[in-house]
Parts: structure tokens; sequence; C-alpha cells
């Protein structure tokens, strides 16, 4: 197993109280797989990526226990967690556009990092080289400035630079949403590669996308109002989903050839609870059409077939 | 970058056009006839009244056309002319002028840079620093809202008065003449510790509250964040955050040139420093117009000067003014 | 020049990055530039004032100081010009703050020079108040050619040294009362305020409920007042604050150089006498202290009443 | 160019240019010789990445944005041409509703101003009672409970529920025209369908929509009509079922390949179309002029651009 994740329990601080973003996540990836992690905004499923590298300030750690390769990450623990960020485990954050320094240059930043973190330059800076040529971009992107790059390249860059070190694990979030589609299918199946060529061991692709998911990912979690709701091969989420919430949300999505004159499709009505007071039972109750009493109940996360985890009372009876 | 530096000099041409011409309108269209209120302030005798009224006439060369006035005023500009001087005449005015400069910017240079670069330092030391915080801020503030001829008037008083640690006014001892020698150098720095130290202060307050707040900015920007989550030391964050800050403090300092002239203006009549501050009170005091209105000129090129050489810095600086507008998300 | 069509699949929430422009429009001596979103609601408003030392403290201050500017001239019976008393006396039961070497009374001095510094801040502070938002909002929503012709016309008036016009102005106009003071501060302190309402404007009119409120046929000026200004209130505020303490500040150094009304008294012309006297070297002290101290209080009350409010209106700059 | 009586709005050569540079020197075209029309009671996407000039056409047709060349007439009235009481007039019958549904509300004020500011502007008249039953009856039309969305501020609402406001605002003006520019883009999956089949039901009732998305899927979900941008030029325009089921412009081939399917991979979707990924940077930005582009026909209602780069239908 690489990573392992057991009852991790994450709060984001509001002026209102605590918003329970991620409640007992427990799950656990396998070497090479690469994860997605679905979910509506405000599910908690970027609080759980973050988590995993680096909680910003207005994160909290409330429990939970978190394993990469058989050894704790420390996630609680902003300064015991450095030596692990970047060379065990990386991340591609949202916000990859503005995430490099606007006013140094590309291997200017790339070096003072690698420097400040004590790694050897001789060796990685050709790797960083031979990487961007793989990912088709010219070595000469180390001497521009990141205004001069296009989003598409901007993404790119970060994307080599977050997995340098190859790290076991690599958060990729929302990595596709602000491209155009063009780019996105050529970013998404770039991951794909990372994996193939062994620069990362396994991944977690955090994404509102399920069809972009379902491209690229081997297994699906699916998360709802801060619990996790499915996770199954990716091919079973889409074709036999365990959870009503995944049922409803993949049979609401249109699709090249699904017309609105031919086949009309339905959304869920209602819409998530807040996440300051969640309702107790099963967070998805209220908009469920299977809804019964022992919703009242939480439902655990448990297998429901082999290869499929599901937290609903109906998936497991 | 060419772009961004002709757009830059082409508004400082204009700004020149405008102040020479301000210079020029504001004698010849405020209300009121300045050489009849010139002469009724000198309350002088009839008959050199009369005297003095076409000698006025001619100097402000009244006699002729406005447009001719005008075009008269521009070719004595670039020839130097700025006049003669009422009260110490004839000396020209651009003579007392030049006299006057040299210890206007021995003043003003070290007090805007060292400043700068003092209050920068300082202002991101205490950013998301508790006790640096709460102590270099509200001594900050209390800098910034300080009027420097008070901040001037309380070093003397206290410095030079009282302990007589400094003396209290000149710029240099009685028995000495500006040369370059060790005893007036000296001497120099002795009579200049005091009205730097009050531009400096207030100066020091106002960048290092800019500096802390910038910073907290930058620190909170996607970059640093990104950086962090790299494992990226304090040191590089705060590193990075601190140089990008930088950026907009460099653009406040042009547009706060103004406010330390005035004062070094006023700093110096605390001191009776011999720069255009003093000059500029003698000029008031004695409604010498032709030396207000050179003094004024004077000024206005010096920032419009300085302001271009920050200018010219920030592009070396900030490569999103080289890059232009290309490329980008 | 600003490209209106954003056609970006998906935007990110949050606002955009500043641009140059957006960064070049700082406040002297504020430094950061002013940026601020709007708080929802009065009560959450109060709930964080309340809670901010800076801003309860700042505004103490500056009340407390208003309040004697107005009560002050009641609790004596002297004026500040009437040599009423003994020369060069030091603060007593009689005399709270002494007299000066003409015999007057330094407490009525500096409570009627309260009164000009307060006329001169909110007056001066307001003119370019005014000023600086009607020229930000009219080149930022209109855009173009009056983006262009008032864009220069700020930027030629913020190069210029506002001290020096002003001396070259007074030299020639005999200033006679504070409000034509606070007039020509007024008119020569806008345009870092023009410039910071503009980017404001540039980046609140590409927001979508522009376009929905001229879909509903509203008209510019409507727009601008109902929609924009609405959004930029506690922005508009802080630089009223901001042009408030600077407009006392310019006034103080005026006045000191001799250059304001001569018949009623200011905080910078008591310097100004203080000066001229030597009451520097005869130590005279609180002749000179007073007038100085109250323009920090005022001033510095001001400052730190914005910074207050800046964390209130912006939450990342709350110390954790 | 169809049945002349029914046509409502009429695009014709369209452009749409930027000045760039510090004095206007340089000139960019964000829109070129776009032509097209919609008739009562149709659907016509607008389809393209970003920079393809999508927004900007409906912006001009809204009248937010001026048009630099080339017409677009309403009810065979130039638009460009309305004054101030005629474009009051003309956008009781032609609306808009946009992307970001936060940010088309004012967020300092409750969310009903945006039709309070209609009643102002509109049906001032209006008796107190008459509003309130006009306006359940919009809310009721886009199946909102008045009770829960009126007197709130936007923060207090969803995405879905202020899109829908914003419908409700546009049809108590009984509009003929709307201009929808990528309005679920930024709702969330669950709930933005119900919004899409929204505007089916609207077009069911005659009324007119513009649909302006990046999103092929949604395109071809809801459209009648398809007509596919690329950097301000129109590359294929035609009939929905046959842009999408026999896709002639390289363009729009790439497009189709590069959309993440749920059902197929991309790989099979390769064979089926039959057209090489894009090489990356696909779509990018605004590129200054290269002259517009020529539209053939290739089948009966089906078009598509004889390009620069030798793409021959």
């Amino acid at each position: 197993m690489s990573l392992k994740v057991d009852g991790l329990t994450v709060y984001y601080q509001s002026l209102r109280g605590d918003v329970k973003a991620v409640d007992g996540a427990t799950f656990e990836i396998a070497d090479g797989e690469i994860m997605g992690l679905a979910g509506e905004s405000g599910c908690g499923k970027s609080t759980l990526g973050k988590s995993l590298v680096r909680m910003d300030a207005r994160m909290r750690y409330v429990d939970g226990r978190v394993e990469l390769d058989g050894k704790e990450l420390p996630v609680w623990d902003d300064r015991k967690m450095n030596p692990y960020r970047f060379k065990h485990v990386s991340i591609i954050p949202q916000y990859a556009l503005s995430a490099l320094n606007p006013t140094r240059k590309i291997g200017t930043m790339a070096t003072e990092l690698l420097a400040s973190r004590d790694i050897p330059l001789n060796g990685v800076v050709d790797e960083f080289k031979r990487r961007l040529k793989i990912v088709g971009l010219p070595e000469d992107v180390l001497e521009r400035f990141p205004i001069e790059l296009s989003g598409g390249m901007k993404q790119r860059v970060v994307m080599v630079l977050s997995s340098l070190l190859d790290p076991s694990l690599l958060i990729a979030d929302e990595v596709t949403s602000a491209l155009d589609v063009s780019t996105q299918r050529a970013v998404s199946e770039l991951l794909v590669e990372f994996r193939d060529r062994g620069f990362v061991k396994s991944m977690i692709v955090i994404t509102h996308d399920l069809s972009v998911l379902y491209q690229i990912a081997d297994t699906i979690l699916v998360m709802y109002a801060g619990k996790l709701a499915e996770k199954a091969p990716a091919e079973t989420v889409v074709h036999a989903p365990a959870h009503p919430y995944t049922r409803m949300l993949i049979s609401s999505l249109p699709e090249v050839g699904v017309r609105y004159a031919e086949k009309r499709l339905i959304g869920i009505p209602g819409r998530p609870p807040s996440l300051l007071e969640p309702p107790t039972g099963c967070r998805f109750k209220t908009r469920c059409p299977l809804a019964f009493e022992k919703c009242a109940e939480e439902p655990p996360f448990v297998e429901v077939a082999p290869g499929q985890a599901a937290a609903c009372w109906k998936a497991t009876a | 970058m060419w772009r961004y530096l002709f757009r830059k000099v082409s508004i400082y041409v204009v700004t020149f056009v405008v102040a020479v011409s301000i210079d020029w309108a504001i004698p010849r269209f405020m209300p009121g006839d300045p050489i009849q209120g010139l002469l009724s302030r000198m309350q002088a005798q009839p008959q050199a009244s009369e005297e003095l009224t076409s000698f006025y006439t001619e100097a402000f060369g009244f006699d002729v056309p406005l447009w001719k006035q005008y075009l008269n005023f521009w070719a004595a500009l670039f020839q130097g002319d700025l006049g003669l001087s009422i009260t110490n005449y004839p000396i020209p005015v651009t003579e007392l002028i030049m006299g006057a400069l040299p210890y206007t910017l021995a003043l003003l240079v070290p007090a805007i840079l060292l400043s700068f670069w003092a209050g920068n330092k300082v202002g991101a030391l205490a950013a998301r620093r508790k006790t640096l915080d709460n102590t270099v801020l509200p001594m900050s503030y209390v800098l910034t809202a300080t009027p420097q001829m008070w901040l001037g008037i309380i070093l003397a008083w206290v410095f030079a008065s009282s302990l007589a640690l400094f003396p209290v006014s000149g710029a240099y001892g009685f028995a000495l003449q500006p040369e370059w020698s060790v005893e007036f150098a000296r001497s120099f720095l002795h009579h200049w510790i005091l009205p730097f130290s009050a531009l400096f202060l207030v100066a020091f307050g106002g960048w290092a509250i800019g500096m802390r707040n910038l910073i907290i900015y930058e620190l909170e920007a996607d970059y640093s964040n990104y950086l962090a989550s790299l494992g990226a030391p304090t040191r590089l964050v705060r590193k990075y955050a601190y140089r990008n800050a930088l950026l907009p403090q460099i653009t406040g300092l042009a547009l706060a040139l103004g406010a330390v002239v005035a004062g070094a203006i006023v700093v110096e009549i605390v001191f009776s420093y011999p720069g255009l501050g003093t000059l500029t009170l003698n000029a008031i005091e004695n409604r010498d117009y032709f030396l207000i209105q050179g003094i004024f000129l004077f000024l206005i090129t010096g920032v419009l000067i300085a302001n271009l050489v920050i200018d010219i810095a920030y592009v070396f600086i900030d490569p999103r003014t080289r890059v232009g507008m290309q490329g980008g998300a | 020049m600003a490209v209106s069509d954003r056609d970006a699949a998906v935007v990110p929430t949050g606002a955009p990055a500043p641009s140059l422009e957006t960064t070049a429009t700082t406040a002297p001596g504020g430094g950061r530039p002013l940026a601020a979103a709007p708080l929802r609601g009065r009560s959450e408003f109060r709930y964080f004032a309340l809670r901010n030392w800076k801003f309860v403290v700042g505004l103490g201050v500056v009340l407390a100081f208003f309040v004697l500017a107005l009560v002050g001239p009641l609790l004596t019976d002297n004026t500040p010009f009437e040599f009423s008393g003994p020369t060069d006396q030091a603060p007593s039961s009689e005399y709270w703050f002494g007299t000066t070497s003409f015999g007057q009374d330094v407490f009525a001095q500096f409570v009627y020079g309260l009164r000009a510094a307060f006329l001169v801040g909110v007056l001066g502070g307001g003119i370019a108040w005014l000023l600086g938002a009607a020229v930000g909002f009219t080149a930022g929503y209109r855009g173009g050619w009056v983006d262009d012709v008032l864009n220069m016309l700020t930027n030629v008036v913020l190069v210029i040294p506002t001290l020096a016009i002003l001396i070259i102005v007074a030299a020639y106009i005999n200033v006679h009362s504070y409000a034509t003071e606070a007039i020509l501060i007024g008119l020569t302190s806008w345009p870092w305020a023009a410039r910071a309402v503009r980017a404001q404007t540039f980046s609140l009119k590409t927001r979508e409920f522009v376009d929905v409120a001229r879909l509903s046929g509203r008209g510019t000026r409507q727009i601008i007042t109902t929609e924009i200004a609405p959004n930029m209130s506690s922005y508009l505020l802080m630089m009223f604050i901001l042009l408030f303490g600077g407009a006392i500040l310019i006034g103080a150094s005026l006045d000191f150089l001799g250059l304001g009304p001569s018949a009623s008294m200011s905080l910078g012309l008591m310097m100004n006498n203080a000066f001229l006297s030597s009451a520097l070297l005869l130590g005279t002290w609180w002749w000179f202290v007073p007038p100085g101290l109250g323009i920090i209080a005022i001033v510095g009350g001001l400052y730190v009443m914005n910074v207050g409010l800046d964390e209130i209106f912006n939450p990342k700059l709350r110390e954790t | 160019m169809l049945e002349g009586d029914s046509l409502m709005l009429n695009v014709e050569t369209c452009c749409k240019s930027y000045r760039v540079g510090a004095f206007g020197g340089g000139e960019l075209l964000a829109v070129q010789n776009v032509s097209f029309d919609v008739h009562p009671g149709e659907v016509v996407s607008l389809i393209g990445e970003s920079g393809s000039g999508k927004s900007t056409i409906g912006k001009m047709i809204l009248r937010l944005l001026k048009v630099t060349r080339g017409n677009i007439v309403f009810d065979g009235v130039d638009i460009s041409t309305l004054g101030g009481r005629e474009l009051k007039a003309y956008y009781a019958d032609v609306q808009g509703v946009f992307q970001d549904p936060f940010s088309s509300y004012n967020p300092i004020f409750k969310a009903d101003r945006v039709f309070t500011m209609l009643r102002s502007e509109y049906f001032s008249g209006l008796s107190a009672t008459d509003w309130h039953a006009k306006l359940e009856k919009s809310l009721d039309a886009v199946s909102l409970n008045p009770g829960d969305v009126l007197g709130k501020y936007p923060h207090q609402l969803s995405g879905g529920q202020l899109q829908r406001m914003l419908i409700a605002r546009a049809l108590m003006l009984d509009i003929r025209l709307l201009v929808a520019d990528e309005i679920i883009s930024m709702l969330d999956a669950s709930t933005r369908i119900d919004v899409l089949n929204l505007l089916g039901d609207l077009k069911s009732r005659g009324l007119g929509i513009l649909f302006i998305t990046h999103d092929l899927s949604l395109g071809n979900y809801i459209s009648d009509k398809t007509m596919i941008l690329r950097r301000g030029n129109v590359v294929e325009l035609g009939a929905t079922e046959l842009v999408f089921g026999n896709p002639v412009h390289p363009y729009t081939k790439t497009l189709l390949a590069s959309v993440p399917q749920l059902h197929t991979k991309w790989q099979d979707v390769d064979v089926t179309i039959g057209a090489p990924p894009a090489p990356g940077n696909g779509g990018g930005q605004l590129v200054l002029a290269e002259g517009s582009l020529e539209l053939v026909e290739v089948e009966p209602s089906h078009f598509a651009a004889l390009d620069g780069d030798g793409a021959a239908p």
C-alpha cells in the first residue's frame, strides 16, 4: 500500500464556526494507482487533498492517521511535515496558473527552491530539462518569466516541477478545470504518462469532472458533504455505481450524443447540507429517493462488492 | 518596455509644460495686480513706487502681448534665465538656487534612500511576527503622523538646546568656509545629523507600515503557498515575498517624493539650513516672486527627474514591464 | 488597454490579480494598495469593528480631540491672540498650557488651532475626496479617450509636489481663511485617490451585476452611484480618512511657512510663532510641544483607525 | 436566409476589434465576419474555447459592446441605431444571463434587487399586488418557491437558484430572445442539468435562445443549431446533429476528440472521428487579423470553413 488514510478529520475554521470539511476519511491507494477524487464544490475533496501535503492557516487537524509507504506522515505538524513535502508527497495546486513567482525566471526559481531543500543540483536540473521536453516544452522556458508562458504551459511547468523528485504520492488538484478542452485532454494524458514513466508512484486526481476521471483514473472516490460516499474502480463507478448519490450524479451528466429532445436527463433535487452543522446520519438522506428510517444512523463506509466500497445502508443490505 | 518608458516620459514632458505654464500664468491671472500688491506690501515711497512699477512691468515682461510673454518666458527658461532676485538684487535667481541646492540634496538624497532601505527591512521583519509587529507598527504610525518641522523642533530642543550635543542651526560652523577639508566635513556632518534624522524618521515610519502590509499580501499569494507546499524554508518564501512587495513600494517612492521634498523645506527652516527651504522662506517673507517661481520650477524638475530615474530602475527590477502584455493566461 | 472579453472556460472564483495599473495606486504614507471586499451587512461590521483595538483606539482619540476642539474654547475666557497674562509662563492652574513670549494663552491657541485643523482636514480632505471620486469613477467607467485625458491630468497633478504648487499659489493670493487654504489643499491632493478609484472601478465594471443593471435599462450615472460606489464604500471611507489626515499635515506645513491665514490661530502657526520667537532657545517647550502632539494625535488616530478598518474589511490582514 | 417572416435576430458579417497599444495603434480582432440568425423557438449554440469571441458576440447582441463592423438586426431594425427609449424597449425583448451567478448579483444588496430594479424601470405603473402576482408567476415558471429565494442575500442562495432567478427576471419582461452566456458552467453537476432543461422548456414556449458554451456536450444536448468558433471565426455551422454527427472541419474534430466522455475512452473516440488529438496548445489566444474564413455548404444546412490550414471540406 502506498497510502493509507485512517479516520482523517479536518475542519475549516470560519467566522461562523468550524466547517466539517473532511470527516473520518478512510481509504487506501495502491502502488501505481491513480485515484480520482470527485465531488461537488464544497464537498471537502480539495481539503482532503491539501491536508495530505500542507494545511493552510485556516485548516485544523482534528483526528486520524496518514501513512505513506509504511511510515506515518505528521500531517498535523507543519514543521515536521516539511522533510516529506516535495520528496515524498507533492501537490499540483488548484491555482497552478498563479503558482509561479511572477518576478523570477522559471529556472532560477527552481534552482533556488532545490538549493533551499539541500538537493544537489547537477543531476536534477538535467532531469528537469528532460521532463520539460517530455511534456512538450522547449528547454528555454527555464529562461523565461511566468508571464511569457500561456496557461497550458504554466500548468505543465508546475506539473513537472511538483513531480521532479519522484514523489511517492502526487496530488493533482483541479489541474484541468481552468484549461480549454483541447489542452485539457493533453494535460490529463500527461498525468497518466507521469505514472507510467515512474515519475510518481501513485496519484490522487481531484476534480469535479467525472468524465475526466473516467478517462484517466484507475479508481474513483466520490465524496459528498465531507464524507466518503463511494470508492471503486473507474469502470464500476461509471457503469455500476452502488451509492445512490453516485448513480444520480452519473445519470445527470450530459454527453456528446445525448440530446434534450430525445432523452431528458434529470438532476438531483435539493442542495448539499451546510457543513457547519451537518445533519446526523447519512448526509445525503434529504435528497435521496431511497432514504428510509435507518438512514438516521450513519452508514459505515464498507466494502459492498469486491473492490467497491460505499457508505449506504441500501447498498450494504 | 520602450512603450512603457515612452508613456512615462510623455507624462513628464506634459507635466513640465503644465508646471512652467502655471509658473508663468499665476502672476498674470491671479486676482489683483501683482505689482500693486507688491508695492503696497513694500510700503514704498510714492516717487520710488513709480520707478519700481516700471521696473517690475519690464521684469515680468508685462509690456508685450500675452502670447509673446509666454514665448519669451520659455526662451528665457532655456537660457537658464529665471530672472533676478528682488531681495538680493541683482543676483540671478539661478545663482541663488544653485548655491542652496547642494545642501538640500545632501539632506534629501540620504534621507530618501536610507529611510526606504531601513523602513522596508524593518517592515518586512515585523510582518507576521507578533512582538515586533506590536512595537514597530504603533511607532511607525506615530512617526508618519508627525509633522517633520515639529520633529525637527523637538530634536533641536532636546539634542541641541538642552543637551548641547549638536548645533542648533546652520550647515557648518560659523568660522568655516565650504571647502574640501576634514575639519569642514566633520562640522558639516555634525550639523547634518539632526535635520537628516527628522526627515529620515518620518519617512521611515511610512515605508515600514507599507512594507509590513504589502508583504502580508505577498505571503498569502499563491506562489508563496506553492513554495511552502514544496517544503521551501520560510527564509526563501519571505525572500520572494519581500522582493515582490518591494515593487509597489518603489512606485510609492515616486509618489512620496513630493511629500519628502515638502518635509525638507520645513525642516531646513527649523535648522536654518542654507538649502532651498530656507531660501523659500526668505523668498516668501520678502515676496521675492522671481525667486519663488524659480524654486518652484527647480523642485518640479527635480521631482520629475527623480521619477524618471525610478521608472528606469523599475524596468530593471520588474520583468513584467520588459515583457509587455504578451502571453499570460 | 483592457480587453473586456473574458471567455475563460471556468473562471476560478476570487478576485483577479491586480494589474500593474492597480498596484501603482498606493496611498502616500499608507503604502499598500487599497483593496477591500464588502462586508455582509452592518451587524458583521459592528462585530469586527468593536473587536478591533486599532479602530476603537483611533476613533476614540480622534473623537476626543474633536470634542476638545468643540468645547475647548468654552473652557477659557482668553482668545488666541489676546495678550492676556504674564509672558513665558510654564503651565499652571491658571494657564493650563502656559503662556507665550507675548503673554498669550497657549491653551486658547491650542483649542482654536484644533478647530482649524479639523476644518482644514474635513474640508480639504472632503474636496480632494470628491474630486478623486469624480475623476476616478468617470475615467474608470467611461474608459476610452475620456480615461486617457483624465489619466493624463491625474498623472500631471500627481507628480507636481503639492506643497510646491501651494507655495506659489499662496504666495500670490492672500489666504485669508482656512476655507481658502482647505480648498487649495483639496484641489491639489486628489490624484492618488482618483487613481485608486479608477482602478477599482475598472475591475468592478467588468462584474456581471453591472451588465444586469444595464440590461435593466439603468443609466450610467445610476449605475455608478447605485451599483459600483456601494461596493466600494469601505474603500471610499478609508480614502477619505487618509485624505483627511493628509490635508491636516499639508495645512500645518503651509501655516508653518506663514502662507496660511495670519488672523486666526492654527497649530502650524503656533509652531511658526514659537520658532520665530526663539522658544527653542528659551526652553518654553509648552509653546511648541502641544501643537505637534495635537497633530500627531489626530492624524495618527486617523491612520490607526484606517488600519483597523482595513483589517475589518480585509480578513487577510487580521492577525491570527 | 430562411423564412423571412419568422426571422427574429440576424447577425450580419459582424466584427469586433479592440484597439491595443498606448495610443490605440494596433487592432485586435476578437470577432471576424460572423453571420447567423436565430428564429423564435430555436436554440442556437455558440461553441468555442477561450478567446474564440463567443462571449463577445453575446455581449454585442445585448448591446453591452459596440459592433465594430457589420450589423445586428432584430425584427428588421439595426440595434446599433437604438437610442435611450428604444434601447429600453429592446431590452424588453432581449435579455441575458451570465456565467457567474454570484457576480451577477450586487453582493451588498438582497438578491431580489434584480427584480425591483426591473419594476422601477419597466413596471412602475403596476400595483403591489399585481407586481407580486407577476413575480410569483415567473418564479413559478423557473420552479422556484418565492419563499425560498425572496428577501435573501445572494450568498445565502445556491448558484442554481441564482441563475433561475435571473431567468425569471428575464421572463418577467416577456422576452423573445435570451442570451445565455455559459450560464451553467459554474453550477454543480447535480443541479446544472435542471437549469439546462429549463432552457429547453422555454424554447418550447417559443423563446429563441442563444446558448454560449465551451462545453460541447451541453451544446449538443440542448441546441437545434450549432456554431463552432475559433479565434473569432466561424469554422463550422449547421444543424446540431449534422455538426456533431458529421464533423468536417479539423478543429471541430479536434474538439470532439478532446471532450472527455463518460462512456467512451479517448482512444476509442480517436478511432471513430479519425482526427489526431490536439498538439497541446489548441484554441489559444486572439490573434491579429489574418483574413476571415469563407464558409462552404458541405451538405444541406451544414457549412464549414475553408481554412488557411488547407482544410478542405
